[in-house]
């Protein structure tokens, strides 16, 4: 035989949970309206900065999924003081993110030790067909205007040692 | 008369012998219920075969396999800081408390330790991830025994729980923020206020649903007294977690061992519960998860300065050796074992998952019980696919 | 409607006809639409903290339409083992048992479809009809589900079925009467203890059997805590299973229909029906009541309605579900005794007074 | 450009050596007591001083060693499962398939307290009270890999057995059902096993294995970058 108050104490919790929803709005939103900003780190997109890849392939190589193609080559650049020899420079001819593939574990972005790589919050881009996924470094190139500077850090925090 | 044909005949022969069987004795026929693999209560793709007789389970047996992503394998393939972005989807809903034995294990093997603060950080997630998982079991308890509404609640305030997370490590799902030998970074400016925030917020929820829940009488028939799993049998079966508490064993990894973390900054209380039914099950959990706020109140007050990562070559090598690493995750007791033979990866790496052994008990624990009482089990035992499966 | 002839508007016999199938089917789908919208999309929604349906029509009033034409767009499927003809008939004997029983619901002094004597029985006769469809679904799916869904029904009605009429008894003793305009009249003209400023809805005098029926209509209607034979998350919808496209659409309108149709029942048992006491207007009989309450009385009826059907939403949207043995357990060893109980009480006080 | 510049001195692998040696007790003492329980079955041991104890038992009397270690108190059941001590031959699936498949070292070098084959199977019992646990291991035989059930001793290892049946191809004998766990009955070999080969690492090459090409002309392609 049921005793009253839990079954009571059940009722009240959803009226005031409906009550609080009509007098001070609901805790979704209207999605293709209105956004909800992610946090500064989320990690919703990889962005190239094509100027600063050497196509030195350890992303490529430190990937676990291994969905990043890099193809390159090499070619003479004018020398960077005058009467200076040329030098020699990796030309990067591709850089291609399987997205499909990709776990976005961060690995890529945290071994590139030339600061090509950057995590952008951006997360609209999904696509009907998965093959469509795979994208080339025109496409990664424009997703670093999405790319936000790194955030304040909390106190106590020592930030010697990180890039 | 026409000659009838083979299938006819043998039709025919089939419904006299069925005539003449219920003639001889009202017996009543088993049947056999696929409940999955695709179905509402098991969390993904978990089959359980039921032989049943009306709506009583003659035996059930879970039939695992349908999500085996073979990680036992691939970490053979991985390195060690691969192996992290791996690990962390084995137990999807509390990743980042997956990561932590696999890269203490890492570390013991090559005899370092993390910072202190990054231990600090490190526990905080935990607790967190713990909150965010069984926030969500809590909710979900409501949708397996047919009330709607907790999940929705649930989902609410988990999310304030994963906005944490995200904020902190950049991933919702899967963090992938645990290093050897520390933490990717440092906590976002503003973090730990935002936390004191929503862990108010979590112990409201969990007010909410036992108002809702907990205390509702329908709930507590459906619950109390189903699946009761005695303690000796908790202990063969390696049950872990809230599970093994609910059957009276006050064990706790998290206080019952020494690792390199700091829930011993912390006040808190391993609950048990000695009915080993469901209900206390879902209760042990639902303090858990109360405790886990208070866990995480505590040490953001008291986050040591300092570095976050120790010093570690870039190219990580793990020294030979074998090291056993287990943690109290959400779900129960997670742990490595972590054989390394000096390599750039792991030689072998076995994953000893929580639900792995919290279901091997449903064979036992499913005979004799109704069709409902199958999901009261299920969700009580609380398992995750990905955590069975590996 | 027979609204008509009270209109003082004189109209051949199909054309009568014609406007009396309009009025039930006004009378079936109006509520039910109105239930869909204001409880399960909307009111489910706030208890859960959203919004629900915001984007077709404004606030998302236009999204009933929408569920329909995506339903009526969809392939009619059938399961290749399926007693197809039996399948197919089972939404419609659902249906047309929602529509039998609004046959005698009274809407006004003079706005009925049908009167007669035996109202109330009948009513409680024809409801049993639509668990005869769901039995008939559950069993010509060829599912496993579905036949555990559809017995699991059966055996509720059988439950709940008995302690209904048993609680519908006592209002039936304490109006003397089984026609639904009787009791209607009983309620609003009567009085307690000589005070008629409330009329006598039997709400305060039947409470026992008022909570009697409204558990067992919640078992009728298969709502949370009582929806085993659906109970998504162990038989995945039960009886409905194998229902897609407007088959399972018919279901669905049934579902909401009938609850619309039990609530106006209830209210009209329990509440007073389309009535307002009599005393406020002076009207003392049936003949004395204002030609207004016609078109007042269905405003009325259906705002009790929407009274009834929120606390059975509110019900639904807060608890977990009954296990079979548990709900049958209950409704043998409490339910029934009880009712037993109150109208043995009842008669006596009947007698006594 | 060198793959993986391995020329790193890795600076903490010397530590372990450098520290005075500890005595564990407690551990050794559960070392003696299986040796007491189970006398010359005990093969070899090995303590982890505060950390965990191997036991290594002979592959005759593994049903022995899990019945004493509950006569022990190791009530807890946590994991039964097996290793493949023989290095892949397939590496880590990173080479580059228009080159002949370099020859890789497959000497097989089992872990601590050591063994004679080339799987061990591994379980791992606690006790409760003491928080104490112990990985117990045992050989099973290449050309035959049978070994006692350990599921009349303790019930939950009925489904690490049937893993360990399907991915390791190690019988049990006395299990009642062994079936297989996660694979399709019809499934052939044992996946992990060293020598079956990962496909997902096979059917695509490493992305990682192009290289930036040389200039035109020629000349030195030993330094990339900068």
């Amino acid at each position: 035989m049921p005793k009253i108050p839990g079954l009571f104490k059940g009722l009240g919790v959803t009226l005031g949970t409906m009550s609080r929803t009509v007098t001070e709005g609901a805790n979704t939103v209207q999605y293709p309206h209105e956004k909800e900003t992610p946090p500064i780190r989320a990690r919703g997109v990889i962005a190239l900065h094509e100027g600063n890849c050497t196509s030195c392939m350890l992303c490529a190589r430190s990937c676990p999924d291994w969905c990043i193609y890099i193809e390159g080559h090499k070619e003479l650049a004018p020398p960077r003081r005058a009467g200076g020899k040329p030098r020699q420079v990796n030309k990067l001819d591709r850089f291609d993110i399987d997205y499909a593939l990709c776990m976005y574990c961060g690995i890529c972005v945290e071994v590139c030790p030339f600061d090509a790589l950057f995590w952008s919050p951006e997360y609209e881009y999904s696509e009907p067909r998965i093959a469509d996924l795979l994208h080339d470094k025109a496409k990664l190139g424009e997703w670093m205007q999405t790319v936000p500077e790194a955030p304040e850090l909390e106190a106590g925090a020592d930030r010697k040692g990180k890039k | 008369m026409t000659m009838l044909t083979d299938r006819q005949q043998l039709s025919y022969i089939a419904a006299q012998a069925a005539d003449a069987r219920v003639n001889l004795e009202l017996e009543t026929e088993g049947m056999t219920l696929n409940i999955g693999p695709q179905h509402p209560a098991t969390h993904g793709t978990l089959r359980i075969i039921a032989r049943l007789d009306g709506e009583q389970v003659v035996w059930a047996e879970p039939s695992c396999g349908y999500m085996h992503r073979g990680y036992e394998k691939l970490t053979e393939v991985r390195t060690f800081p691969q192996v992290t972005a791996l690990v962390n989807r084995i137990d999807w809903l509390g990743s980042f408390a997956n990561e932590v034995p696999f890269i203490l294990a890492a570390e013991k093997l090559m005899g370092i330790e993390a910072p202190a603060r990054a231990q600090h950080i490190r526990t905080i997630l935990f607790e967190l991830s713990r909150i965010a998982n069984v926030s969500l079991f809590l909710g979900d308890l409501g949708v397996q025994l047919g009330a709607i509404t907790p999940v929705f609640m649930a989902f609410r305030d988990r999310e304030y729980v994963l906005n944490l997370i995200e904020g902190a490590t950049g991933g919702r799902f899967h963090p992938n923020f645990d290093r050897i030998g520390g933490l990717k970074d440092d906590l976002p400016a503003g973090w730990i206020d935002e936390t004191r925030n929503v862990m108010k917020k979590l112990r409201r929820f969990c007010d909410e649903i036992e108002d809702l829940l907990f205390g509702n009488e329908i709930f507590q028939s459906r619950t109390r007294g189903i699946g009761v799993i005695p303690r000796d049998v908790a202990m063969q079966y390696g049950l872990s977690g809230a599970n093994l508490r609910a059957s009276g064993v006050d064990w706790d990894l998290r206080r019952d061992q020494s690792l390199p973390m700091a829930w011993n900054k912390a006040d808190w209380k391993v609950w048990t519960h000695n009915d080993g039914d469901s209900f206390a099950r879902c209760w042990v959990r639902l303090q858990e998860v109360r405790e886990s706020t208070k866990i995480v109140d505590q040490l953001i007050e008291t986050i040591p300065a300092g570095p976050v990562m120790t010093k570690v070559p870039r190219i990580i090598k793990v020294p030979e050796g074998e090291a056993w690493v287990a943690t109290e995750n959400p779900l129960g007791e997670m742990g490595y074992y972590v054989v390394s033979k000096g390599d750039l990866g792991p030689f072998r790496v076995k994953i000893r998952s929580a639900s792995f052994n919290n279901m091997s008990i449903t064979p036992w624990l499913l005979k004799g019980v109704y069709v409902p009482d199958i999901i009261t089990i299920l969700a009580s035992l609380y398992f995750i696919l990905g955590d069975i499966d590996r | 409607m027979s609204m008509v002839s009270v209109l003082a508007v004189d109209l051949p016999y199909w054309a009568q006809s014609l406007l009396r199938v309009l009025g039930g089917l006004v009378a079936v789908l109006l509520p039910a639409g109105t239930i869909v919208y204001v409880f399960l999309f909307k009111m489910m929604s706030f208890m859960q903290s959203r919004l629900g349906p915001m984007e077709a029509g404004p606030y998302g009033s236009m999204q009933l339409f929408a569920e329909v034409g995506k339903w009526l767009q969809k392939e009619d499927i059938y399961p290749e083992r399926a007693d197809k003809f039996i399948f197919k008939l089972a939404p419609l004997i659902v249906l047309a048992s929602t529509f039998l029983l609004v046959a005698v619901v009274p809407f006004g002094p003079d706005a009925w479809f049908t009167n007669f004597e035996a109202g109330i029985f009948y009513a409680l006769a024809v409801s049993s009809v639509s668990v005869l469809g769901i039995l008939i679904a559950g069993w010509a799916s060829a599912n496993k589900y579905s036949l555990l869904g559809g017995l699991r029904a059966a055996g509720q009605l059988i439950a709940y079925e008995l302690p209904m009429v048993l609680a519908v008894i006592g209002v039936v003793i304490q109006a003397g009467s089984m026609n639904l305009q009787d009791i209607v009249l009983a309620q609003n003209a009567g009085s307690i203890f000589g005070w008629d400023g409330l009329g006598n809805p039997y709400v305060l005098t039947q409470f026992v059997g008022f909570i009697i029926f409204m558990i067992a209509v919640q078992a009728e209607l298969t709502q949370a805590p009582f929806d085993m034979p659906i109970a998504e998350s162990e038989l995945v919808s039960g009886y409905m299973t194998e229902y897609s496209g407007f088959r399972f659409l018919i279901f669905f309108i049934g579902e909401f229909a009938t609850a619309g149709v039990f609530a106006m029942i209830a209210s009209i048992l329990f509440l007073g029906g389309w009535g307002v006491p009599f005393a406020w207007f002076g009207w003392t009989d049936m003949d004395s009541v204002d030609n207004w309450m016609n078109i007042v009385g269905p405003l009325i009826l259906f705002t009790k309605m929407m009274l009834v059907v929120f606390v059975v939403m509110w019900v639904r949207f807060s608890y977990p579900r009954f296990r079979e043995d548990q709900l049958q357990r209950f409704a043998w060893k409490v339910l029934i005794p009880i009712s037993l109980v109150n109208i043995m009480v009842t008669a006596i006080l009947k007698v006594a007074f | 450009m060198a793959r993986a510049p391995n020329g790193e001195v890795f600076p903490l692998s010397a530590t372990e050596t450098d520290t005075p040696v500890v005595v564990d007790e407690v551990r050794n003492a559960v070392v003696t007591r299986f040796s007491s329980a189970l006398g010359d079955a005990v093969v070899d041991s090995f303590v982890k001083p505060g950390d965990d104890v191997w036991i290594r038992v002979r592959t005759d009397s593994w049903r022995r060693a899990g019945e004493a270690a509950r006569e022990l108190g190791f009530a807890y059941f946590d994991f039964l499962s097996a290793i493949d001590w023989m290095p892949s031959p397939f590496g880590r699936g990173e080479d580059d398939p228009t080159e002949p498949a370099p020859e890789r070292d497959t000497t097989i070098r089992q872990g601590y307290a050591g063994g004679d084959t080339r799987m061990q199977v591994l379980a791992r019992v606690v006790d409760l009270t003491t928080s104490l646990g112990v990985n117990l291991k045992v050989d099973v035989a290449d050309d035959a890999p049978v070994i006692d059930s350990w599921v009349s001793v303790y019930a939950g290892a009925n489904w690490h057995e049937r893993e360990a049946w399907e991915m390791f191809g190690i019988r049990f004998a006395g299990h009642p059902d062994p079936r297989n766990m996660y694979l399709p009955t019809d499934f052939e070999g044992h996946p992990l096993r060293k020598d079956f080969p990962l496909l997902a690492r096979i059917v695509k090459p490493w992305p990682g294995i192009v290289d930036v090409e040389p200039m035109p002309g020629g000349g030195s392609d030993d330094e990339a970058g900068e």
